[in-house]
């Protein structure tokens, strides 16, 4: 990519360095070695967070269309995991589930991506109570029962699985940002109709970062429901798999890729510390941690991290002029 | 005593200065016009003297008394009214309801019957409609309601930016009309403009902004003919 | 048939009329004040509650507790409003990232509110017996209770109406929502009005709370259900539309009761299919611009 | 040839007939000015043009190829650009920025240093150099129309359709926009363009159409239209 | 607070325990060891908090600190008295979260027993936790015909509490001996709604018994009109509700109102609690309603006196009302551990399933011991209960009935 673009204002905010998201990839490859095996599972379950917010920021994030669907892809990969999960391994189920997202998000894509604002927001919202409320009708209907075990997997192997996976978002982000693609996505965020007048053709576009953004959803609800052990609709469609994104990516800044990382990091350990530690205040506490953030951390926790940095530098050149 | 004397005004955003020094009077029931290129300050000074936007420092009097440290509904109150940019209606509230809300601080609710009645005379084609919305109405329509809605608080200064912006030649005269029969109900105009023409031909003075000071000022008759005028702000 | 009909019809109506109530107050609070409020269901909950408590503790008629609630509902409103959500409005410079960081403040509002009226509520599902009784229309029989909601809501909706397009504070709403800074202009104390919207959808909220307590048991956890409701009412009658609050509260009330008597497990899905195709249709909702 | 053809256009939104059956071509490197009252239906007719709302009925041709119907994108890629009557720019990006995107993705393969290099010219074409680094919602509105046609003028239009590029300039800003629109029309591209500022349109344009309810009324040499009397009465007045 | 809980509060007193136990539980006879540790993830908060309130919660904190009252657990391995230690952690009501809560009792805090989550779905995915990890569950809200053909995979793994298995053949028994004729089945879309509806259907036919109505509701289900309607038009002898309180309450609170009183009413989970009566404002609202579970002071001195110590224990919380359907048998379970691990003699799970596989345990509900995991049917002290005069009747047929039914059901009391 020609350097006058990531020279620009855009790309001037830092992207994380690839050299350093490997290292830290390839150091968490190794965590088993040395921690506790309920380590891994608590990491694990912070990583697959982590992708999901990643992977809502990618489209989310530019062009301001807050999905509410993440709950819907999940969901499916939980299911896809609880049919399949016999007969398939796990990598392999999650990459039908991904394929299966990718897919279905293309579907949906087509037909709501036309909706603006928050009217797009709550359609997708309501996809996930639609789903969660057909697939229950159809269980008790057709199938005479509601829930399903999941066959269970080895929580390392489990591990690996969303390593990679976590691998691969943060790969695919790194390279949207850079590219023509994650530009024009930018550019319908800023103005959907300039964007269309200089020949993006925004449709497209959107339903490409629309289905790129649930792949990785649907992969990451395969493997987290062998976590689960059983699932019915309302655990597999659960409206809160669809908010914490959201609320994580914000949290942590959403226009930067370290933004929902460093947001779905400090959220989900955050909220495993206060439910261990004061199971009984634990709401209040989150609650109230939730609004001091947001009100003394308006651009979330990469954005005092940014303020830190450009005051550092303001600071600089004034005592050299 | 002048209505409205400013002086030295210093305005910034942020670290960016905007106004420097700028010094003006309008005098009661006079048609004072502020000109200047885009970006020159014009709109900004109107919006300091409604007290949306802070001065680093200076004074604004009106009336005699200094306004800076009040709020809008307390400048509003003592009888300024401010028709922004672009006449920023209510798209879904009726003819009549954008004109009440004009009358909104209470010393100006209560009479707002009476207010109203007035404004009709003027427009009357604002009478006719009052049930429609003001979505609806024609560009010009929207400059008409907007400057009966600026009369609702009986200003004795008008506070107009840019009334002809995107009319048709035949509505910007309707519209120019309109300003002089303001005169004649005895209130104060102070006006931005960019049909430089039509508006010294109805305005009794003029000043002249350039990068946020004032570069030139006078009689507008005077200024009709001056060169510099001509050549920078009338194309010829 | 007729019999048949008039049931659904005042099925349709009753809870049709509660959800207009709920998705009214979450259209002040986001029509004006910019703020999704999340934590709107934990208000119906509150109100709910405090009905209970006043009913079963101190022997006070629902009603009497339904009207002591309003003033309390708003004063939480409007007080979170002027502390909360100003401090973050100065926060917080541009539109957009007002409205992310206000809805976040009213998921950590709901955690809070919830928890603490579970500390004190606790969890279990609480109700009285009001107005027990029916009377018959033909064959149908016709919960008392259930009609005297119905009554109180059209009465607080006309009320809200009237507050709305014929006071001088009503307008000043109305005109705050469709441009907050012209309405500056106009003189109108723009953050006041944003505190009241914010407290009349409180307000509403609390009326609703108190009504669903009289025909409906209640729990701590109820809350989020109704915003949920709320959220697709308000995006289906059209953002910041009063009006199309209202409609969009009966057609789902109304949907609620024709598809009850089909088949009641296929209520939600009917309904989400609805919304979506009306979305698709109509992509700025009923009576949205 | 004309290089855009139009016949029987026409729009309604609601009960309001915003363009009604409407006939028009454009000349190949002509300017054609488009007038008329507030709500005539001009902006209207240019969304039509380049695809940015559908039309009810009619066929728009450009260069032989059949446009109704097709997206915005695609009708930009065969060579319209435009400009919008409020702008429409990417407020969060530098003006060079915005320009770029133009460059980027105006044009089916341009390359990214071929896009950089364009971008350079074109700032100096329209006079935004030295605002280049400025984000844009830091400029004054009369700037940020002229980026929007900065940013058209990158996609490396045949048509340029200018929507309103003069209102709340002054006349000598207007005359220095005159000049930009004969510099384009100089550089080969067709320009139509509505306006209100009638010395402009009266002195650069080849021709004009005049709109109003949504109808043609007057097509004609600057000359006949102006001295037209339907045209007096509802549009210039005495 | 109960003792048990501000304990969980209190991390080194875990952390040291941790320390012990990582030298190797099941290898050296720890003599240090200071505390059993039971750990459980229970939803305190969200929509299942009822369950934690007023089920299995009362229950748990009362043992305890009953047990710690008298000294602890004897455990032969370490010659003395233990006492027990409870570690609760929130799940928030949600699955996910809990799963992992169980994973970090097992592997980081190395609790030595584990209690159970709340309701069906939860246990059946703690039971393959449990299981992998070599202990044993017990659980206590909960159980369907689905476990019975898992339950034999986990072998630790075992319930208390009496469900449809028992208790739709005891209300057949009782609606032949009151001649009813027919019925109308409701039912919530659930794993509960759909076992007991679908066990019931064929049994009421098979004895003659016509099903006039099956209509299957939601969960947020806001108004119950319609179906009110449709049993009265059916003209059913029987109205029965397999739902929870929510749904239970809104239909009770409905039927009053519109003034529908089949000769049997019965509702599921939530009739059984002592805290209706408050809800629809008296006794004498739900004076002849019928619903699961069954015992009372009457069924045994034993009953009575675990009756008496609850209310006593729990006498000061209001939120806490006692459950004529599962205290019982969920004090039962913890008893049965605690009397296990005595015999066993040691804190290893494996042994102690051994106990309570083979042994039978001297407990509130009298002498209980397990049948295939399940507690024996024998055991139990009621199926199906009524509500006459105030207390909750085991109208069951046969010798555990403490009250002859009342059919038809008394009209609801007028306003
Ligand atoms: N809210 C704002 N924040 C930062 N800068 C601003 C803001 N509003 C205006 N400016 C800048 O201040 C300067 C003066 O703007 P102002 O709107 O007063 O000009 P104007 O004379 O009214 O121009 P126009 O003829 O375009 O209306 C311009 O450079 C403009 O970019
Ligand atoms: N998206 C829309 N929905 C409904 N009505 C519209 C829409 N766009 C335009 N209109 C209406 O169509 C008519 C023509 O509008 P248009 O914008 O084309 O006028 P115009 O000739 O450009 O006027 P002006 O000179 O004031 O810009 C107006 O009455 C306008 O209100
Ligand atoms: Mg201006
Ligand atoms: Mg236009």
């Amino acid at each position: 990519m020609n350097t006058n673009i990531s020279r620009g204002r855009l790309n001037a905010k830092k992207i994380a360095p690839p050299g350093l998201s490997l290292l830290a990839l390839i150091l968490l490859s190794l965590l088993p070695i040395f921690v506790t095996d309920y380590t891994i599972i608590k990491i694990n379950s912070i990583i697959s967070f982590v992708i999901i917010a990643v992977s809502w920021s990618i489209f989310s994030g530019p062009t301001g269309y807050i999905s509410l669907s993440t709950a819907a892809f999940y969901g499916l990969g939980m299911y896809a995991s609880a049919i399949l999960g016999n007969h398939l391994p796990l990598p392999l189920v999650m990459v039908i589930s991904g394929i299966a997202s990718f897919i279905i998000a293309l579907i949906i894509g087509v037909i709501t991506l036309r909706l603006r604002g928050v009217y797009f927001t709550i359609f997708t919202f309501g996809l996930v109570e639609l789903l969660r409320n057909l697939i229950l009708w159809l269980e008790i209907k057709f199938s005479g029962t509601r829930g399903r075990f999941v066959p269970s997997v080895d929580f390392q192997q489990v591990f690996y699985c969303i390593l990679g996976t976590l691998a691969i978002i943060l790969l695919i982000s790194y390279l949207i940002k850079r590219s023509r693609f994650g530009l024009a996505l930018i550019g319908i965020g800023e103005s959907e109709d300039a964007a269309a007048h200089i020949g993006i053709n925004t449709t497209l576009v959107k339903v490409l970062g629309f289905s790129i953004s649930s792949f990785a959803v649907g992969a990451v609800g395969a493997a987290m429901a062998t976590r689960t052990n059983y699932i019915d609709p309302g655990i597999a469609f659960n409206m809160l798999m669809s908010f914490m994104p959201v609320l994580m990516a914000i949290f942590g800044g959403m226009s930067t890729i370290p933004g929902p990382i460093i947001g779905a990091a400090v959220f989900a350990y955050l909220e495993e510390l206060l439910i261990t530690k004061v199971p009984e205040y634990f709401m209040i506490i989150f609650g109230a941690i939730m609004i001091i953030a947001i009100l003394f951390l308006p651009n979330g926790l990469t954005g005092i991290a940014g303020k830190l940095f450009k005051r550092r530098k303001g600071a600089g050149k004034n005592a050299n002029t | 005593m002048p209505i409205l004397e400013i002086e030295n005004l210093n305005c910034f955003y942020g670290n960016v200065q905007v106004l420097w020094d700028v010094s003006l009077k309008v005098e009661k029931s006079e048609i004072v016009a502020l000109l200047g290129a885009n970006g020159a300050g014009k709109s900004t000074l109107l919006n300091t003297i409604v007290g949306l936007v802070p001065p680093k420092s200076g004074s604004i009097r009106f009336m005699g008394e200094d306004i800076v440290n009040l709020s809008g509904s307390e400048i509003i109150e003592r009888g300024i009214s401010y028709l922004p940019e672009g006449g920023r209606l209510f798209p879904d509230m009726t003819i009549r309801e954008n004109l009440e809300l004009g009358a909104y601080p209470m010393k100006y609710w209560k009479s707002r019957k009476a207010t109203l009645d007035m404004v009709f005379d003027m427009f009357p084609i604002l009478k006719e409609r009052q049930k429609q919305l003001a979505r609806t109405l024609s560009g010009g329509e929207k400059q008409m309601l907007a400057m009966g809605r600026g009369l609702m608080s009986n200003p004795s200064l008008c506070l107009l930016d840019e009334l002809s912006y995107g009319l048709s030649p035949l509505m910007a005269s309707e519209v120019f009309d309109i300003v002089k029969k303001l005169r004649e109900q005895g209130i104060t105009v102070l006006l931005v403009e960019q049909n430089v023409r039509q508006t010294l031909e109805i305005a009794d003075r003029a000043y002249v902004l350039e990068n946020g000071r004032i570069c030139l000022e006078g009689e507008c008759c005077e200024l009709i003919e001056n060169d510099f005028i001509k050549t920078a702000y009338m194309g010829m | 048939m007729s019999n048949k009909i008039l049931q659904i019809v005042l099925e349709g109506l009753i809870m049709g009329g509660i959800y207009a109530l709920i998705s009214m107050g979450l259209t002040m609070q986001y029509g004006v004040a910019r703020i999704l409020n999340v934590s709107h269901g934990e208000f119906i909950m509150v109100g709910a509650f405090i009905t209970w408590m006043l009913t079963t503790m101190a022997g006070i008629s629902p009603l009497l507790a339904l009207i002591i609630c309003m003033p309390v509902t708003f004063l939480i409103g409007y007080i979170l409003h002027r502390t909360l959500y100003k401090k973050l409005k100065d926060l917080t410079p541009s539109a957009g990232a007002y409205e992310g960081n206000a809805m976040l403040i009213s998921f950590g509002l709901m955690f809070i509110i919830q928890s603490v009226a579970q500390k004190i509520w606790g969890s279990s599902p609480q109700g009285y017996k009001y107005l027990t009784f029916s009377f018959k229309i033909g064959k149908t029989a016709i919960a008392v209770n259930r009609l005297f909601v119905l009554f109180v809501t059209i009465i607080i909706s006309v009320i809200f109406y009237f507050f709305l397009n014929r006071t001088r504070m009503g307008k000043a709403i109305r005109a705050s929502s469709q441009d907050p800074a012209a309405a500056g202009m106009m003189g109108i104390k723009i953050n006041r009005v944003m505190a009241i919207c914010f407290g009349i959808g409180a307000i509403l909220a609390g009326i609703a709370g108190s009504l669903l307590s009289m025909i409906n048991n209640i729990n701590t956890s109820m809350g989020m259900n109704y915003t949920v409701i709320a959220l697709i009412v308000v995006v289906l009658g059209g953002l910041g539309s009063i009006p199309g609050s209202l409609v969009g509260g009966l057609i789902l009330g109304f949907v609620g009761s024709i598809v009850n008597r089909i088949d009641t497990s296929l209520y939600m899905v009917v309904f989400y299919v609805l919304i979506m195709v009306l979305l698709l249709v109509r992509p700025k909702g009923l009576l949205g611009r | 040839m004309p290089i855009l053809n139009a016949t029987g256009v026409s729009k309604a939104f609601g009960g309001l007939k915003a363009v009604s059956q409407v006939d028009f071509h454009v000349a190949e490197g002509e300017i054609l000015g488009l007038i008329g009252p507030n709500g005539a239906g001009k902006s209207t007719l240019f969304n039509l043009i380049s695809g940015a709302i559908p039309l009810d009925s009619g066929t728009i041709m450009f260069d032989g190829v059949k446009i109704s119907g097709k997206k915005p994108d695609k009708i930009c890629r065969l060579g319209i650009g435009r400009t919008f009557q409020t702008a429409q720019n990417f407020a969060g990006m530098s003006l060079r920025q915005n320009v770029l995107m133009g460059a980027l993705f105006g044009k089916k393969g341009q390359s990214a240093t071929q896009a950089a290099a364009d971008v350079d010219e074109i700032l100096d074409f329209v006079g935004l150099t030295e605002l280049c680094d400025k984000q844009v919602s830091d400029i004054p509105l009369a700037y940020q129309k002229r980026l929007e046609v900065a940013r058209a003028l990158a996609t490396k239009p045949r048509l340029l359709m200018l929507d309103e590029m003069m209102a709340g300039l002054n006349p000598t800003e207007v005359a220095e926009a005159m000049e930009l629109v004969e510099k384009i029309r100089n550089s080969g591209i067709t320009v139509i363009m509505i306006e209100h500022v009638m010395k402009a349109i009266m002195s650069i344009c080849d021709r004009i159409i005049v709109l109003h309810h949504g109808q043609k009324i007057a097509d004609g040499t600057p000359q006949e239209v102006s001295s037209m009397g339907t045209v007096i009465e509802v549009y210039l007045g005495q | 607070n109960k003792a048990g809980k501000t304990e969980t509060t209190d991390p080194p007193s875990v952390d040291e325990n941790v320390g012990t136990e990582d030298t190797g539980k099941d290898t050296q006879p720890a003599a240090e060891k200071e505390s059993i540790v039971f750990g459980g993830v229970r939803s305190q908060s969200g929509v299942f908090a009822t369950f934690d309130e007023t089920a299995f919660g009362p229950c748990y904190r009362m043992w305890a600190d009953k047990v710690n009252a008298e000294g602890g657990i004897y455990v032969e391995e370490y010659g003395k008295k233990l006492p027990v230690e409870l570690i609760i952690y929130d799940d928030k009501s949600d699955m996910a979260t809990m799963t992992r809560l169980y994973e970090k009792l097992i592997l980081e805090d190395k609790v030595d027993f584990l209690l159970p989550p709340v309701s069906t779905a939860f246990l059946y995915a703690t039971a393959p936790i449990a299981d992998k990890h070599g202990y044993l569950l017990i659980g206590a809200e909960g159980g369907s015909t689905t476990l019975l053909d898992s339950i034999a995979q986990y072998p630790g793994f075992f319930s208390v509490l009496n469900f449809s298995v028992t208790q739709v053949p005891a209300l057949v028994d009782i609606l032949v001996e009151n001649e009813i004729e027919s019925a109308y089945i409701v039912y919530i879309e659930d794993l509960h709604g759909t076992e007991y509806s679908g066990a019931s259907k064929p049994a009421l036919e098979e004895v003659g018994i016509e099903v006039h109505g099956m209509k299957a509701i939601p969960p947020d289900i806001q108004d119950m009109t319609s179906i009110i309607n449709d049993a009265i038009d059916s003209g059913a002898d029987a109205f029965l509700l397999f739902a929870y309180p929510d749904q239970n309450f809104l239909a009770m609170n409905q039927a009053m109102a519109m003034g529908y009183n089949p000769d049997v009413f019965l509702v599921g989970p939530g009739g059984n609690f002592e805290f209706i009566k408050g809800v629809f404002g008296g006794a004498e609202a739900v004076e002849g309603l019928m619903s699961w579970g069954g015992w009372n002071e009457k069924s045994s001195e034993k009953a009575a006196q675990f009756a008496k110590e609850f209310l006593e224990y729990n006498k000061d919380d209001p939120k806490v009302s006692i459950d004529w359907w599962g205290h019982l048998p969920y004090y039962t379970g913890l008893e049965m551990l605690q009397q296990a691990i005595e015999k066993a003699g040691t804190l290893d799970n494996a042994r102690v399933i051994e106990v309570l596989k083979s042994e039978k345990f001297d407990t509130v509900m009298g002498e209980v011991w397990f049948e295939n995991q399940l507690l024996a049917s024998e055991c139990y002290l009621g199926n199906v209960g009524q509500w006459q005069n105030g207390i909750f009747e085991v109208i069951d047929v046969g010798e555990n009935r403490t009250a002859d039914p009342i059919v038809p059901k008394p009209a609801w009391p007028a306003e």
